[in-house]
């Protein structure tokens, strides 16, 4: 818990003051850091703005629950933190709605593969999907700032692989990929294992950027090739 | 292609009366397998259980019907078509001679698999697509506040740096002075300059000699001519300009000026100690 | 007034379920749109997103309460209402950040003769130059820290004299200013040109704070022109 002490208060002019306030000043500082940033934010971000051997862990699970009967929530997306609308009042900020373009089957469809099956390649989607995959959904779901080449397979022609980013985890309110719904009925029915050799254990999705075994770095060059990103030798 | 709709007769017989006629808008499938999705869900029983060759037998009838509307398929379509005859009629006459290898069963629990795969992809992306999302169901900081970014100027110069400019423009001012510094023209406004001050500290009726004023000037032996020369330039000048007058004996004598009387016409003479 | 049954809130699964919790509706909501608004609302905005018979006024006045201790609070903007950082706090808003120069040619120039010639004034470093000093010259090495004004020269117009400072010690890498080199080592280090004037000569600097016989001390006032120091009487 955060030391119930009272606590020194950095005013403008620099100086120190005592200030009698039953909250305490780390938990307003880390109020103000959340609810000022559109973006959410990481610990070490918040950290660098509060004294050294603060608690934060502690303090950023005290202030969720702060907030949980609010209509402003704390809530955690991947290793960031940000202030979001309680969702049960959606239908109050209609006029805040972001005009989203709309996602195609194809599109939502590799979408959900590439989120549940990352890192995966082109192929792999289209051995699932039994269809080739146009090049515009691809660049639509790039386009959407969700997905991210992160790789190349092992395997002959070294196809890139894909997973998805912060802004899927945030923009779908994840606390972790693995709060994906239905990833576990999909992992336990052997959905997530059909092309690999039997004695591999079953992949779960990760969008950690560390490369899996069979995963190569991105060359240089590759991230250009983003957002027109059939290689050939994926054919 | 037009958006031709194929009522697809082959499965009616199965369906309740009051469900709608499948329609088949051969664009709107995603690839033969997703075809081969819709008309397993007319079947009605898991998938797990499906009869494959019941449904290899509607994907075919469904493509004959659209061959003879003449409708394009895309070669995928025809592929699968070809494929499921195939597996269609190993299931229907099994080959008992057939070396070891994958049989028409494995064929079938793999199209069977890959359905079923299909599905659930489908149903976890409506899931996911359902979960509360930003901008649409919660919402983020609207007016956010920028972080004002304070930038605190870090000067560099290495002690190099500071001893060459020291050096370099210490010797740059130091030997322009050397090129600079002796006058050896004596100008004729400075000449000037001098006689009009000279002309002032004497007498209004005194005669004086010229190189007794400047002897000062000549202290620098370099500077002698210069000075002789642009001060008799600048006496003549200012002679004809009225301003004093000027007289002298013989070549090299001594030459005698004064101020210039304001309303005396008549020019006195020199005084006693110069000798006409 | 917004029914006050209990809520449907969307938990992370996409389920329903009921909660009870003892915060009123109202201020959940107003909450929500004021932390989603793009702007500040006023009051006639509020309540025409807002259920009929909403206590508009009362839920204010309850959010502005319950915020005032907080690092964020509600604060009315003329007739508007917005929730901004505690003012407090308004330093988290800050960024501090180093950006490196590069002393300019005339800067340096100028650097050096103050530290070799010091005490000196702005004329005298002219003299020594042989160019005129911009007033943004002496600005920017105030700027760096390296210089200060020590005293004011005891003769007509009482000039500023300059000097070097410890920062300028320690930047430099001396271990005391004496150790700048002489004549004779600059003329080693072949920076010197060899044919100069027999008179020619490098003074042995010294920043020793203690006024010379010639200087009088700074003036109070004189050190808030420090960042602006073209005293006219200078001139």
């Amino acid at each position: 818990m955060v030391s119930s002490a009272a606590k020194r208060v950095i005013s403008e002019d620099g100086e120190s003051e005592m200030k009698t306030n039953a909250r305490p000043d780390e938990v307003r500082i880390l109020e103000a850091l959340l609810f000022a940033s559109k973006e959410p934010l990481d610990e070490k971000t918040l950290s660098a703005r509060l004294p050294a051997g603060f608690n934060l862990k502690a303090a950023l699970a005290a202030l969720q629950e702060e907030y949980a009967a609010r209509g402003v929530n704390l809530v955690r997306l991947g290793n960031k933190w940000a202030f979001r609308t309680a969702s049960d009042l959606s239908w109050l900020l209609t006029k805040e709605q972001v005009e989203t373009r709309k996602l195609s089957r194809a599109a939502i469809e590799t979408l959900a593969i590439i989120a549940y099956h990352q890192p995966v390649t082109r192929a792999e989607i289209e051995d699932i999907r039994g269809v080739t995959i146009s090049k515009g959904t691809i660049d639509v779901l790039l386009e959407t700032g969700w997905i991210r080449p992160r790789g190349r397979r092992k395997v002959p022609g070294r196809p890139l692989t894909y997973g998805t980013t912060e802004e899927f985890v945030s923009h779908f309110g994840l606390e972790q990929l693995s709060d994906l719904p239905g990833l576990e009925e999909l992992k336990g029915a052997g959905m997530l294992d059909g092309r690999l050799p039997p004695n591999f254990s079953v992949p779960v999705p990760s969008d950690d950027p560390a490369l899996r075994e069979d995963e190569d770095p991105l060359e240089p060059g590759d991230l250009d090739y983003g957002l027109a990103p059939r290689p050939t030798s994926e054919e | 292609m037009n958006a031709e709709i194929i009522p697809f007769s082959a499965d009616v017989a199965d369906r309740a009366s009051d469900e709608p006629a499948l329609v088949v808008d051969v664009e709107g499938f995603e690839g033969p397998l997703d075809l081969l999705l819709t008309l397993a869900r007319q079947q009605k029983v898991d998938l797990a259980r499906i009869s494959i060759l019941a449904l290899a037998d509607q994907y075919l009838a469904f493509i004959e019907a659209a061959r003879k509307l003449r409708l394009e398929l895309a070669a995928d379509y025809l592929v699968m078509a070809a494929w499921l005859a195939y597996l269609k009629s190993r299931l229907l006459v099994p080959d008992s001679n057939a070396p070891e290898g994958q049989t028409a069963e494995d064929m079938a629990t793999a199209l069977a698999f890959r359905l079923k795969r299909l599905e659930a992809f489908r149903e976890v992306a409506q899931k996911l697509m359902e979960r509360p999302r930003l901008g649409r169901d919660v919402f983020d900081r609207g007016d956010p506040e920028p972080i004002a970014e304070i930038r605190h100027p870090q000067y560099t110069a290495t002690l190099y740096d500071l001893l060459s400019a020291y050096a370099s423009q210490r010797s740059r001012q130091a030997l322009s002075h050397v090129r600079f510094a002796p006058r050896k023209v004596w100008s004729l406004a400075e000449a000037r300059e001098t006689i009009e001050r000279i002309l002032g500290e004497v007498a209004e009726t005194e005669w004086g000699r010229l190189d007794e004023f400047l002897v000062r000037y000549f202290v620098d032996p370099e500077m002698a001519a210069t000075v002789t020369a642009s001060s008799f330039a600048a006496t003549l000048e200012m002679v004809r300009e009225g301003v004093m007058e000027i007289q002298q004996h013989t070549a090299f004598s001594p030459i005698y000026l004064r101020k210039r009387r304001a309303a005396a016409g008549a020019s006195a003479s020199p005084q006693g100690e110069t000798t006409q």
